[in-house]
């Protein structure tokens, strides 16, 4: 049957379960957490949550293992898509990442621009490496992805002008909030998203030195996987969740999210920011059918 | 019945067993003798399949043991061994001896009748809860014989039962043995280098030595009759002279010894060969140097050399030009008032020589 | 050191208060490690008298190359696994991914080397003596292997109780194989790696404790066990 | 299956050209878990030989506790070991996160438990009667301490083997302690996972190859170095 | 010296020791008897500081050594033990000899120099690369007595050290350790269940028993004047018979035994007082019956009721009543033609009869 789900097969009389993959870095801020408990009442269904790197993620997708993913990495999602493992992607939310570095800020790239700021690190790294450090995610993750636009952006050429350019840049190829630790410990810069680095302000001492700048987008989406290329997957119930992600009540729980924990909110919700996001309005408000 | 033909044993470059033949009855106890490292252990070990031979074979009641892989177990059922370094499970007594018959799924309650009235019979009476592991040597020893004899074998392989034990103890196990094997008629196989065990338990004994056995014989013949020098000092007939045969007269022969001496004995070897006499200590007459002639053939005088205590008896060595040793009662060695020095004369039949071909070696 | 008292504080806490998701977890990882603890060891000890009392060409070299498998990493495991059980894997279609199940099976693949390479180490410390006796009293195959294994039950334990502890400590193939899933294949390891993701430091080193104080409870059961 | 081969033919093409970043993290990690081995050997032999050999009122109670560290999780250990050498630490004035010594210091924290615990049970497969005879010669304590380590030679080389394969298969510690930084703490075990979570299968498996490979040369040395 | 007082030891509930007491002279041998489970490996392994005794003190050359515990390696050091069951280093027998000299920083080559000499005495020449866990249990045996010996010990402590040995390879085994004994002075201290053993050896012997050492003497106290009756029937002497002193006549006792009959004995005790009376049965004489009475006090009539090999001699137990056992050489058994059935006159002297007070138990 198209949607033999296993959970069904193990159990008949449980509920329906969605499986959702989704990376470690939305999955830690909790917001999914906050929305699938009202999905899973309305929809008398299980959402079921797995967050591994962006690669892993995308790993289950590629097999059929999962019913819906949500990464925040479009160049990987285009190729995810184009291989026709991934269908109806939907963005539903935005904000946007952070350069973080020591309070002190060795380098003195506050309020730079990021590609700037990026320079003028790199800059001062390779003059002085005990004082001037980059942690970078290298990862290839979603972060690490965003980090290589933004040096590319500042005119570099990553593989030749950054990696294995000097003691000052360091690739950690770790999670984010180790590499957030790590910065600390080093006394380095390091990109991080937000909400990661809300999660971690209390327990380190790095302080957030560029916010701003369109590079620094970052944009989440959901899409559920391709039941043709994969048939058994839960192709119904991941309808309905992305269908239930864009809905307005939905949106405005995305917005509250995080205020009363952080004082300010974790994400901008997608809809009405198509623009902003640079995507077209369809990939925000148009529902799955 | 066990027939062992032609078998060969070696372990690396070392060769235990070369050649080695018997056919031991049901229901006969065999004694096997020999030095140490002559492979008696070896040679039991085949016996209970522990161990292949190189070449030859072992047939147990018309089965090559070693070749019906399939009967292996049925066979070994039928067997046990008492391991000359007796292992014991971490376990109770109770629980080393009953190993063999939960294998075999007596019922609990047989079990311990049975092992309530072994652990009586080899004096370890409560013994029953101690930890295996903390036995005396003796005891394990017994506990080893308990876990074989409850199994109640057709073959019983002994290796050195009794070498832990002392003589009183030694003398209920044998008793024991002897009991079994005339009641239910079970084969014994025994290995021990205790000369007078061999001498007590055994119907036959066979002298394993070099590779070969040696000799096999009754007790009798093995001990006074022995077919080699080697075989005669393995036995403890300490008195061997090495000479000739000169020659014949009235059927006995004069045997010329390598020391000048002349020896008279009963022998169907012929002139001209090289032979060694062997005189049981026990054979030689003694008297004071100047008792009058006696009407054995062969006398030699002498002066004692040493005195020792050999048990009840007295053991003297006599210097005759060889070392003649003499074992004689302490009481007339008291009434002869010998002391070491003493003047005395050796005499013995000409039929207590036991005269062996040398064959080399 | 104030992650640490955290750490006990919070453990306490969490023990004497019976969690109800600390308990959910604690129950899950006992479950699949305990499981694949027993499946492991009911085929380690086969093999590894078999292995130990055969003699074949090449025993060397297996016995080299279980002892190489001790250092499997786990996440290898996970992969392993993960390729086998995949929707599209060979056995895809018994849907097994993101199952204690599964975990289960990754845990037993992941420990059965160890656990057959103690054997025959525990196995080698039976002195010959015993061997020849149990042979000689006229044991069947399964008696001898049950006889043999009695003799070597401490060793064995102790064989039982690495791999019980490599299994349950485990995280690299329970986190990709059961994907750390709230309520349904979430562990204590898996658990502790979140909160450690998370640098919830307090928490992580809580979940640990907990997960020493199964492992207490566990080796205290099986130390009183074999000295029955 | 396909990535499988893959792996295969991958680990094959990097060992055979010797490619040099992985050449770089596999020396590294021979490095740190072999060095964590010989440590936590060094240490294990004579804490062992004297919990085994010592009477003393709670020892099965220690025993007991020692077999429950083989549990420890990977993460448990790379957590306190951070907290031990973070800046605000106890001894972060010495610098040594993110550095192999830091990785060296946790494994062999990691592998202590276990090695002690098989130091124990491999001391426990002596005869009596082997340490009666050893200590009636006439040993000193270091003496008698070599004589029944020598004895026990095979079981104890087993528990190094295992010693070893749970360092170099852990993983837990070695990223949160070294952080996995390239050219510099990058072990075979976090570039693993490191490409897993990049779903570069191939890579992974192929890298969990030569991991193999090189614990396969390791148990072989040992096999041998115990067989002389 | 080796003073051992008032020595106890229980394991568990099991005393094994109660009140052992003796004293070792520097230079001799000491052979400890006694039945199996009488605690001999017990009592050498507290004098090797393997035990600790649970009462009294075991004083080594004025040292109480197991309360002076920094001495207690160089105690160690001057002492060297054969233990019983010997254990083998999972090495070559090279290495494994050489174990102690190596503790003690002998130089390799002196090592070698050694252990050369150690296989020839012992007979394993050529045997040093074999594995020692492959030896035959004589082979061992003999390899332990060498690891011990090679260590120069000024006190050499063996338990059973040629229980799995064969006469022959016994004597080379005693002979050696009467020359160390002799030539170095060598303090030994000798278990052994072989009576015969004891008698050859031992200087003194102590008789251990029911946790004491029921008699310490010669070999010739031991075995003729036993003290007791437990002591008389361990050392061999069959023929023990329960009576009562009725009265004394020119200082012989008239014995009334259990049995009717009466035996004239000599012996300081009283009349009324309850005694067995031990004849050792090699010094019975034995007539036919129809032989003229002999000058001996006591003659009783019978039966032989068995006739079995007993090595060198002959054994006969003769019903007379009480079965009598008496040893004969086989020529005399010849001579007078007897077996089983014969009548014959049993005869020895009143000296021959040693008299023990019994002491209830
Ligand atoms: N695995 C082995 N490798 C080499 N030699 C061996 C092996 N097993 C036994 N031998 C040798 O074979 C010979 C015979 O051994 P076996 O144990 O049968 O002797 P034995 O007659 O029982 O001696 P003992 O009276 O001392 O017990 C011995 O010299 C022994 O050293
Ligand atoms: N650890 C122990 N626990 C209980 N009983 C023990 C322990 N060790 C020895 N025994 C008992 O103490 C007694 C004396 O043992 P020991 O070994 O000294 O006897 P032995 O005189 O040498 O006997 P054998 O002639 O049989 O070697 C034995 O009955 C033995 O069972
Ligand atoms: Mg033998
Ligand atoms: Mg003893």
């Amino acid at each position: 049957t198209g949607t033999s789900d296993r959970e069904a097969n193990l159990n008949p009389s449980e509920t329906r379960t969605l499986l959702l993959a989704t990376t470690t870095s939305l999955y830690d801020t909790g917001l999914l957490d906050a929305l699938k408990a009202p999905f899973e009442k309305e929809y008398n269904a299980k959402v079921d949550i797995i967050s591994a790197g962006t690669g892993t993620a995308l790993g289950y997708g590629e097999n059929g293992d999962v019913d819906v993913m949500m990464v925040h990495d479009r160049a990987r999602e285009d190729a995810f898509i184009e291989n026709g493992h991934g269908i109806d992607r939907r963005v539903i939310a935005y904000n946007y990442f952070v350069i973080v570095g020591p309070e002190a800020d060795p380098a003195g790239v506050k309020n730079m621009n990021p590609e700037e700021a990026f320079t003028t690190i790199r800059e001062k790294g390779l003059a002085d490496p005990a004082q001037v450090k980059f942690v970078s995610r290298g990862d290839n993750s979603g972060t690490h992805a965003k980090e290589k636009a933004i040096w590319n952006g500042a005119g570099f050429n990553y593989t030749t002008d950054i990696t294995k350019s000097g003691d000052w840049y360091i690739e950690a190829g770790t999670g984010m909030g180790a590499t957030l630790v790590m910065a600390d410990e080093k006394a380095a810069y390091t990109l991080s998203d937000i909400g990661t680095y809300l999660a971690y302000k209390d327990k380190i001492a790095l302080v957030p030195v560029v916010s701003e700048g369109e590079i620094l987008l970052n944009v989440y989406s959901v899409m559920r996987i391709n039941p043709e290329k994969h048939p058994g997957v839960n192709s119904s119930l991941a309808k309905d969740w992305i269908n239930y992600l864009i809905t307005p009540s939905t949106q405005k729980t995305i917005e509250e999210f995080g205020v009363e924990t952080y004082g300010e909110p974790l994400f901008f919700p997608a809809a009405g920011n198509w623009d902003t996001m640079g995507v077209n309005r369809s990939e925000v408000e148009g529902p799955v059918v | 019945m066990i027939e062992i033909e032609h078998v060969s044993k070696s372990f690396g470059e070392k060769t235990v067993l070369k050649d080695v033949n018997a056919a031991i009855q049901d229901g006969e106890i065999f004694a096997i003798i020999g030095p140490s490292g002559s492979g008696k252990s070896t040679l039991l070990r085949m016996i209970n399949l522990l161990e292949v031979p190189d070449g030859g074979r072992i047939v147990v009641d018309g089965t090559d043991i070693h070749a019906e892989r399939r009967r292996t177990l049925e066979i070994r059922r039928m067997m046990a061994m008492v391991f000359q370094k007796p292992a014991a499970f971490n376990e109770s007594v109770y629980d080393n001896i009953a190993v063999g018959l939960r294998m075999r799924h007596v019922p609990e309650r047989e079990i311990q009748t049975k092992i309530v009235d072994a652990l009586e019979v080899i004096g370890l009476s409560g013994y029953e809860k101690r930890r295996a592991k903390t036995l005396s040597g003796g005891e394990m020893q017994r506990v080893a014989l308990a876990r074989a004899l409850v199994t109640d074998p057709a073959v019983l392989l002994m290796d050195e039962p009794t070498a832990n034990l002392d003589p009183v103890a030694t003398a209920t196990i044998e008793d024991l043995v002897l009991r079994i094997n005339r009641e239910f008629g079970q084969t014994v196989v025994i290995s021990t280098h205790d000369m007078l065990q061999g001498q007590r338990l055994a119907h036959r004994i066979g002298v394993l030595m070099d590779g070969v056995f040696s000799q096999v014989g009754t007790p009798r013949e093995v001990f006074a009759l022995p077919k080699n020098k080697h075989v005669a000092r393995f036995v403890g007939i300490e008195n061997i002279v090495s000479g000739r045969i000169a020659r014949m007269s009235e059927g006995v022969a004069e045997i010329e010894t390598d020391f000048g001496t002349t020896i008279s004995a009963v022998t169907p070897l012929s002139p001209g060969t090289r032979v060694s006499v062997c005189i049981k200590p026990e054979e030689i007459t003694l008297h004071l140097a100047e008792y009058p002639h006696t009407s054995a053939r062969n006398a030699l005088g002498g002066k004692v050399a040493r005195m020792t205590a050999f048990g009840p008896l007295m053991r003297l060595v006599v210097d005759c030009g060889i070392p003649i040793s003499v074992l004689i009662t302490w009481k007339s060695a008291e009434e002869m008032g010998l002391s070491e020095g003493s003047r005395v004369r050796i005499s013995f039949k000409a039929s207590a020589a036991h005269v062996v071909e040398d064959t080399g070696a | 050191m104030g992650y640490i008292i955290d750490g006990l504080m919070e453990a306490f806490h969490l023990i004497v208060s019976l969690d109800p998701d600390v308990m959910e977890i604690t129950v899950l990882s006992l479950i699949v490690s305990l499981t694949a603890t027993v499946v492991a060891t009911t085929l380690a000890l086969p093999f590894g008298t078999a292995i130990k009392f055969t003699e074949f060409p090449g025993k060397k070299v297996l016995i080299n190359l279980i002892q190489t498998l001790y250092s499997l990493p786990t996440v290898l495991v996970g992969l392993l696994v993960f390729l086998l059980i995949t929707r599209h894997g060979p056995l895809g279609f018994a849907g097994l991914l993101f199952t204690p199940q599964a975990m289960i099976l990754a845990q037993t693949i992941l420990i059965l080397p160890i656990m057959v390479g103690l054997t025959i180490s525990a196995l080698s410390g039976v002195d010959e003596t015993i061997r020849d006796t149990i042979i000689s009293l006229g044991a069947t195959r399964l008696q001898f292997l049950t006889s043999i294994v009695r003799e070597a039950r401490f060793a064995i334990f102790a064989a039982v109780v690495v791999g019980f502890g490599r299994a349950i400590s485990e995280v690299g193939a329970a986190i990709l194989i059961g994907g750390n899933i709230a309520h349904r294949t979430r562990v204590l390891t898996t658990a502790i790696s979140l909160n450690t993701s998370q640098w919830e430091i307090g928490t992580s080193i809580a979940l640990g404790i907990v997960l020493l104080a199964i492992a207490l409870v566990v080796n205290t059961g099986v130390t009183l066990f074999q000295q029955r």
